[in-house]
Formats: structure tokens, C-alpha cells, sequence
């Protein structure tokens, strides 16, 4: 995996967070304020123009370059938390024109640290972590015990999305969804939901790589 | 685009430019107080960088106009950071405003509790810091409907975030320090209280559709300003129960000493006129007198909304003398002016 | 009743009394400004009479808040006659309005250009003239929207009234003597025009059901200030083509000199918050530069409404240096307030 | 007919507002402010309060207090010009204790000659003159031509009735329903539509009487 990979996958949810920006607006409405569709929509086609304008960067300076475009055009939650994600990502990566599976688990987990750490949030606060870690334990399990990359992203996409359905019988303890108690049961978790769409995004553009 | 355009009550061009228009408008209106740079999305009070002065700014999502754009001038802020509606804005606006107005005596940032503007803010002030730039920050978390908890969130910053804006302001106007001005910011938040209820959605004008769906003769208990949905659900009854239950909410927490004189702020939603706002007054002064405390000083009006959605809150802030004062001394903004 | 109540998003306690409770409200708000006489239904300037100070007074039907009563203070109105919602007031409310404000010097009826509005004043003031006080009566209808002809009611007064009670009620504080104050609310309202639209109907407390059914994605155009359909309905196009039709309607009338200065007074009905009415501003003072006059002074806000009406109105007042000094004069009322 | 006879007409106004409250809160929605029922119904209520206190006062005198009482109360375009036209009908019977058909004429054309002096309108504004004028015409007519006052009255009640139906393709010149232009066009003007409920309380009220 190098470079173009990565393209391939901020491209990637570029085109799915289009397709799907009404959901994530109808889930936010629920629970929040109604715009978490419109924000990772507004973010990640900035990140797309600011990857077309870098044509020779290495792979771990393009997350860091996606993850300060985020940062610097979303606001709200999303923006710091997945920006942060993405630059932290990327650090991992360092200078390296190319990147092995093992690797690959460094990158999101290196993510997961820092949604955990900004947000301080845990598993079963009914956020984006309750699709997040299941899907870097997944995919660094799976990895371990020797399967493809190709096979153990799919599993990673399962987890991510069990994980987000894992969100709709809890009680919000972070986010704007916490303000409502007891009424956060019963929905989907938006930023759950966009973090599944974001690691099938990355499945695809792997198994493109391949 | 234009389609959904028209699906909605509301002036607009094209719905993603209607933060940077509005902005432009009101730079228009009041040249004397503030300029808007637009190339940062920020209002700058007119002569700022003030050397020597403490600055205070804030900023979040738009649509709850005037804040905090109509608070930029004497006496108030130093700018503004207004993100998309409902959105917070995002760290290069901060440190553009930080940057615009520090006058050498270090910055304040007023930040509402709420997860993106902490950590949007967060990510600013870090950067300021690395600049050189004197930061402090004072998250504001007034709201009683929300149950505060170490485990959650916490308590979304409303009404005493326009308090909190007003009293600061003027401390730093009068030449207080750093330290100072950031500490009535606290004080303000410390002993405020608000609750807000609703009676109709809003409608954003990105997606152009009621955020929730609320019949006629329902009342949402509760609610922020980002049009989320409250607490609970309740039938619509009289104002006077209405306040009941506003005025029980924020006594009971704020716990002011008996006798204490209150500043007394009942705020439209955007979309109550003011015939009902006063209404809502006069239940609210008889009622915190019968609660043993004195409304020394009132606000009514419009000034920290959630676009047009119909519903009003109440901020009761503990006064005293020091506070008054502050409270009493000049302002001139676009949205709160006397003495000046 | 209580279902009727419920029926609406309003805080009320019972509709027929939210008049009274909002006055009372509006009192206990400001006891420094005014009083509230509930016997005759009126709002009085706190220090009223004022011996040798020419007095105004104005009123109408309710539901146009701030409009009349949040305008009685220092530099503006000495009292407000509110009639019930949308009806006029009571011949008997004017006359103790105007018995109570005489020092001596006079009396000026402000009057908005209705029927019911006029043949009132007209009957209170023909009572005031048995009983003594000089009154002068001023009629204000800038409302181009509607034709003026010697064979009909005539144009409406909509926003050119708060002009003139701030202009004159400056003159008068100045202690001008009652031609003078008189002369100059004629002059307002011969140099002022104005135009109105509607994206929602209000509703009224009383009926508890909107006036008129406005679809979303329909704007109606000429509208007034008592929830009545416009001129015309059109399709809701960008704000931009909206402030073009209230700049052509108001200039094309008022043929102001060219490189005049004016006043730009952008209104918001009730409903549309502040978000729009500043990106309406933004639209009109760019297009009335265009038009070759300078919008040297400027109001922006929700100050003569329609209850929770969403729309905007557009008054333009060509100013001379009386007049603008007059403006800037300072005024204190509970809902305008500068220079005091 | 005496003070009875015009306590009852005031009684039956009260009623009929009360019953046609809705309706003409309707037809004033449509090309006024929607408050022409309440108006009505306030004043009348207050008339009957008024009256109910007085049980000695001459029928004129009752009519003045009428008057008197509408114009404290109702407010808006239409208590000024019913309250003066009663006060200006009352004045023509002094205070006699009875009254005769022809008596009644000059009440009611004085009342419609106050309306048309402060309210300025004509026949064909669209306005309570085009009830009232044909009203008072057909009952001077009625009456000279030797109709009994029940008939006559019958017949001006039609003549009302024609009248306020009459204002339906009318474009308005008076009242805020003016304000419209063309399109007030089609409706039927709402104090026209009291009138003639007004006058067919006055026939009900004398055929109780007689
Ligand atoms: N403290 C947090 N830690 C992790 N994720 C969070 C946190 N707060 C919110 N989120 C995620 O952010 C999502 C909402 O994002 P978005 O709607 O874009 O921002 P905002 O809430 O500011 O409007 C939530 O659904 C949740 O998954
Ligand atoms: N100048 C006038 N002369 C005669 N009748 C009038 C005039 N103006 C209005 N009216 C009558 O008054 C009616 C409206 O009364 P109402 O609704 O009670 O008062 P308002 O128009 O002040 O709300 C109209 O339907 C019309 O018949
Ligand atoms: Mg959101
Ligand atoms: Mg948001
Ligand atoms: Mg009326
Ligand atoms: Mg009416």
C-alpha cells in the first residue's frame, strides 16, 4: 500500500459521506444538532482538493495533510477528533513511500489513541470509538493470526458496523447526544455510523490496491 | 440548490454563504464598531489591538444571533469566531481573532461547553501558546437541564455565556488584568443557572427541514440553542407553569442566599416576540420574589437563539456588588448598548 | 379554553389577557423607565407629566411589540395607548394617555394610518379639546405598497412611525414647542417610505389560527403589520431579489436627491431572526449605494412587528442635519437606547 | 316599540355575534386582520352588561349608552362607527318613552348618515354602508308605501342581506380590506355581513315587541 492507497480511500469517503450525508444529517437530527452530514461532507471534499493539489507526497504526509484539512474546514466534534486521528495516523507512517498490514493496524490504532485522548471518551458512550476500536481489534487480531489484509479489512467493516449498531440501545455519555438522558436510547450513533462508512471506504480502496 | 432554497421561511442567497453574508451585513450596519475579516470568517472590534487591554473573544456555531458577533465593542468582546450555523468554527478562526486583538495583556477565550468548541478552541489556544500569545479559557456550563456528571459531557453553556460576555468585558474595559478578567468569566459561570424550553424546531438552512417534529400543544422541557430536543416532552400549559417549572429548575440548583439580589434574563428562542417575553417577565419577577430573592437587574430579549425556533429560557445570575457594577458600566455592541 | 390555549406556540396564560400581563411585564421590567396604569390600559413614561415639555403619545392595536410601549422613555414617547391584539385602542385609553403626559405645553397624537386607528385618535382628541389640552394629531402612512388615492383609506403607517416618535420625541426633549414637534413627525412621515414582506402568517392569540395560508416556497409582498395577505404573491426567490423589489418600491416612491443621506431602516416582523435581517441589511445598503443615496444612518432589528410573523420591512428616511441630529439625540426606552 | 324593544334588539345582537363569532372572524381573515367577530362580540357584551344595569332609561337613552359602551370597548374601525351611529340614532328620539315605524327610519338614517360622516365611504367601497343604506332605503320605502313596520323590516332585511352579498365582487376603497386591492375581489366584507345580522336582529326584536 502507498500513496495512491490513501487517495483512493479520502476519495473514497468523499463519494460515500455524499451518498450518505442525508442519513448522517436524519441520525444527527435525532440526537444532536443535524449537521454531521454536512460537516464530514464538508471535510473530507476539502481534503480531496487539498490531496489533488499533492501529487508527491509520501502516504504518511498525506494523512497528516487530510487530517489538518479536517482540523481546518469541519468544526464542530468531527472535525478535531477525526483531524486529530488522521495526523496522528500519519505520524506513524513517518517518511515511508510504502506500508505493510501491520502497519496499517499502527495507523488506526495510533487514531483510536487520539479520539480517546481529545475526546476522552470510552467504549459504550455511544460515540465513534464504539465503531472505531472494535475495528482496529478486529483488524489487528485477524492480521495476527495470519490473515490477508484484503479479508481481515472486511472483518474490520463488520466489527466497525456491529460496533455502530452496537450504539443504538445506549445512553449517550459524550457529545451533544448526552444532553438529551434517556432520550439517546433508541438511535444510532451518527459518528458511529460515518466511522463504518469510513473504514469500508478503506477496505475498498485496498482491495483496489491489490 | 434553488429548490430546496425555496423550501423554507427565510432570506437567503445561497444557503452555504449565509454566515459570511450575514456577517458582511452587520460590519455594514455598524462600521463604527466593527470590521469583519473575511478571508478569517472573524468580527473585530474597530480599533482592536488595544495595547495594554485584556481582549476577550468567543465565538461557535451561528444561529444564535446576536451572540457573539452583536457583543463585539466597548465594554463586551474584543471579536468573534462565528462557525457554520450550529457548528463550531474552526481553530484558524480562533487564533485569527486571538492574534487580531491581543493587545499584549493576554487573551480570554469564552467558550460554550460543548464538545466542538472545546476541543476546536483547545486545538486554537495550543496554537496561540506556540505563537507566544497569553491564553486563558473559561468553558461556560449553565445548563441546569442537563445533569452535570464526570463520566458525561456535562452541562451545555447558554444564557450565562451573554452574562459572562457583558461583566467580563466591562472588567477588562476598566483595565483588569489577566488573571481578573478571567476569573469574573468563572464567577459569572459560577453562579448562573439557565434553563430553556421550546415550543417549535428550527429549521437550519442547510438541510432546510425541522430538526424535530413537535405538534402544536406540545412543549419541549430542557432544550439548548442548537435546535436538539429536550429532556422531555410535555403539554403545552400556561406561561405561569411554564415559568413554575423554569424558575424550580434553577433556583433549586443555583442555591442563591436568601434575600440575594439576581440579575433576572429571559431570553427569546428567535422566533417569540417580545409581547410574550415580557409576559414571561412579569411570571418570573413575582416568581423568584416568592422564592425569596430580589431580581435587582433584568435582560429581556432576544440575544443568544437558535434561528427561529419559538421558546424562551431563563438565566438567574447571583449578583453582588462587584458584579453590578460591572454589569452597570458601558457597553456599546451592535445588540447591547447603554450608557455609551 | 384550555384546549384553545394549547392549540398555539405562544406562552400565554388566558389569550384574552396577554395583552395586560405583557404590559405588566413590560413595567416590572423597567420601573425606571415606566409605569403601567392597568385601570385605563396604558404605559407611562415613569416621570410623566413633564411640566413645559411637549408630550407624544401613540398606540394601536397590540402585537406589534416593542412598538408603542417598549418606546416610552426618555427622547421618545411619554405614553402608549395598547389596544387588544390587532384592534385598536379605545378612544377612553387616549384621552387618559393624554391626560396623564400634559405639562402645559401640548400634546402630539402620533397616529398609524388605520381606519380604527384614526377615527379613535380622532374621537379621543376631540374629548382632550372639551377638556382643555392642546393636541395636535400627526397620521403617519408611508407604506407604499398600498395606492394612495384620494378615494380610499390610503397608504398604511408601518415603519416610519418608530422614526418619528424617536426624531420628535427628540425634538421635544430638546423642549421644541408643539408646532415644532408637530412639524417635524409630518416631515418624518413625508420623507420616510416603506415596503413589507411576509414568508409566514402569524397567528393570533385570540383565533389561535394562522391569517392566511402562506406555503413554504411562497413569499407574499406588500404586506402590513396586522397579519393581512399582501399586494401579491410570488414565488420566494434569493434575498437579493427580494431587497432589489423593496429598494425599487421604496426609492422609486421617495425620489430621494441623488447622493442623499438616509436612514436605512431594516425591520424584522417577528419571526425572522437576526442571522437574516443583517444579510437583508448587507443586501440594502449595497443596492441603495447603487441607487445613488448613502445609508449614513442605519436600524436593524424587530422593532414594529407582526407577532411571530416571519418577513422583513424596508423603511428608508431621507435625512436632513435636523433630522439626523435628532436621531443621534439620546434616547432611553426599554427597547431603543443609545447616549444615555 | 320602546326601551324594551331596543334592549331585546341589543340581547339578540349579542347572540347572533356570539353565533356568527367564527364567521366573521373568516371573511375578516381573508381581506382584513381576522378580528371583526371578537370585536363585535366584545362590544355587544358589553352593551347587554351596560343595558342590563339600566332598566329605566328612556329607548334614546338606551341607545346613547349603547353607543357610548361601544365606542369604550370595541376599538378598531368598526366601535367608533357603530358606537357613533347608535349615539347619533338614539339623539333623533330625545326621550320619548315610545316610538312609531317612521321614527325608526330617521334612527336608522341617522345612524347611517354618522357612519358615512366619519367613516367617509360610499355605496360600493365594499364596507357596512352597502347593508345599511339599502336597509334604511327599503324601510323608508316599505313603510311610506303603507307596509306594516314587521314587513317593512323583513323587506330591509333582505335588502341587507342583498347589499352585503353585494360587496362579493367589489374591490375595497375603504377599511383595511383596501389595502388589498383586487385582491379583496371576491369576498364578502365582514362588517357588511355584521350589518345585515344587525338589521335582522332589529325585525326579530320588533316582531317580539308587537
Ligand atoms: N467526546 C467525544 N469523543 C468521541 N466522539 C465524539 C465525542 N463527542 C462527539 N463525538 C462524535 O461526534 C459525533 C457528532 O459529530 P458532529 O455532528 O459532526 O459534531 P457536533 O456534535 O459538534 O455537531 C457524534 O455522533 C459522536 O460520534
Ligand atoms: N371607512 C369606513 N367606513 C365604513 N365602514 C368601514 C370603514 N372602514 C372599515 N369599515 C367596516 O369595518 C369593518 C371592519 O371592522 P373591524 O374588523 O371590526 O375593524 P378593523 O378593520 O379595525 O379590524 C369592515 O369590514 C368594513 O365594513
Ligand atoms: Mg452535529
Ligand atoms: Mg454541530
Ligand atoms: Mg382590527
Ligand atoms: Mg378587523
Amino acid at each position: 500500500m502507498d500513496a495512491a492507497t490513501i487517495a483512493t480511500w479520502m476519495h473514497g469517503i468523499d463519494v460515500v459521506m455524499r451518498e450518505e450525508k442525508d442519513h448522517l444529517v436524519q441520525l444527527d437530527a435525532a440526537i444532536g444538532d443535524g449537521d454531521h452530514g454536512t460537516n464530514m461532507t464538508r471535510g473530507f471534499e476539502a481534503v480531496v482538493q487539498a490531496l489533488n493539489a499533492d501529487s508527491s507526497s509520501p502516504p504518511g504526509k498525506l494523512l497528516i495533510l487530510a487530517g489538518r484539512t479536517l482540523v481546518g474546514t469541519v468544526g464542530g466534534a468531527s472535525g478535531p477528533l477525526w483531524g486529530s486521528a488522521l495526523r496522528s495516523g500519519g505520524r506513524v507512517l513517518g517518511d515511508q513511500p510504502t506500508f505493510e498490514g501491520m502497519q496499517l493496524v499502527e495507523v488506526l490504532a495510533a487514531a483510536l489513541a487520539s479520539v480517546k485522548d481529545l475526546g476522552t471518551a470510552s467504549l459504550g458512550d455511544k460515540t465513534m470509538v464504539d465503531a472505531l476500536e472494535p475495528a482496529v481489534e478486529t483488524l489487528r487480531a485477524r492480521l495476527s493470526g495470519g490473515a490477508s489484509v484484503a479479508d481481515a479489512l472486511g472483518d474490520a467493516g463488520d466489527a466497525a458496523e456491529a460496533g455502530m449498531r452496537s450504539t443504538i440501545p445506549l445512553q449517550a455519555r459524550k457529545g451533544r447526544a448526552s444532553y438529551l438522558g434517556e432520550r439517546s436510547i433508541g438511535h444510532q450513533d451518527p459518528g458511529a455510523t460515518s466511522t463504518a462508512l469510513i473504514i469500508r471506504a478503506l477496505q475498498r480502496a485496498v482491495a483496489q490496491a491489490s | 440548490m434553488a429548490v430546496e432554497t425555496t423550501h423554507m421561511r427565510k432570506f437567503l442567497n445561497e444557503p452555504a454563504r449565509v454566515v459570511k453574508e450575514s456577517l458582511a451585513g452587520l460590519a455594514a450596519a455598524h462600521p463604527d464598531l466593527v470590521r469583519y475579516d473575511a478571508a478569517a470568517q472573524i468580527i473585530v472590534r474597530r480599533d482592536a489591538p488595544r495595547k495594554g487591554k485584556v481582549a476577550l473573544i468567543s465565538g461557535g456555531g451561528s444561529g444564535h444571533e446576536p451572540l457573539h458577533g452583536g457583543f463585539v465593542g466597548l465594554g463586551m468582546l474584543d471579536a468573534a469566531c462565528p462557525g457554520e450555523v450550529f457548528t463550531s468554527p474552526v481553530p484558524a478562526q480562533m487564533l485569527a481573532a486571538t492574534k487580531a486583538v491581543d493587545g499584549g495583556a493576554g487573551v480570554v477565550h469564552i467558550v460554550k461547553n460543548y464538545t466542538g468548541d472545546v476541543l476546536n478552541f483547545k486545538l486554537a489556544a495550543e496554537d496561540a501558546a506556540d505563537e507566544g500569545i497569553k491564553v486563558t479559557s473559561v468553558v461556560i456550563d449553565d445548563d441546569v437541564a442537563v445533569q452535570d456528571s464526570l463520566y458525561t459531557a456535562g452541562r451545555r453553556g447558554v444564557g450565562a455565556t451573554v452574562l459572562a460576555e457583558k461583566i467580563a468585558g466591562a472588567a477588562a474595559e476598566g483595565g483588569a488584568e489577566l488573571a481578573k478578567v478571567t476569573d469574573i468569566v468563572k464567577r459569572v459561570n459560577d453562579r448562573a443557572r439557565s434553563f430553556g424550553v421550546a415550543l417549535s424546531s428550527c429549521v437550519p438552512p442547510a438541510s432546510g427541514k425541522p430538526i424535530f417534529d413537535l405538534p402544536e400543544g406540545q412543549i419541549e422541557l430542557g432544550i439548548g440553542i442548537h435546535g436538539e430536543p429536550g429532556r422531555k416532552r410535555a403539554t403545552l400549559g400556561h406561561a405561569a407553569e411554564i415559568v413554575d417549572v423554569m424558575v424550580e429548575a434553577v433556583i433549586s440548583d443555583l442555591k442563591p442566599r436568601s434575600g440575594a439580589k439576581v440579575l433576572a434574563f429571559v431570553n427569546g428562542m428567535g422566533g417569540t416576540p417580545l409581547l410574550e417575553l415580557y409576559l414571561l417577565y412579569g411570571e418570573v419577577d413575582k416568581k423568584l420574589r416568592a422564592a425569596g430573592v430580589e431580581p435587582a437587574r433584568n435582560l429581556v430579549g432576544s440575544y443568544i437563539t437558535s434561528l427561529e425556533m419559538a421558546g424562551a429560557s431563563l438565566t438567574v445570575l447571583e449578583l453582588d456588588e462587584e458584579l453590578s457594577k460591572l454589569w452597570d458600566a458601558p457597553v456599546h455592541t451592535p445588540a447591547l448598548r447603554w450608557g455609551a
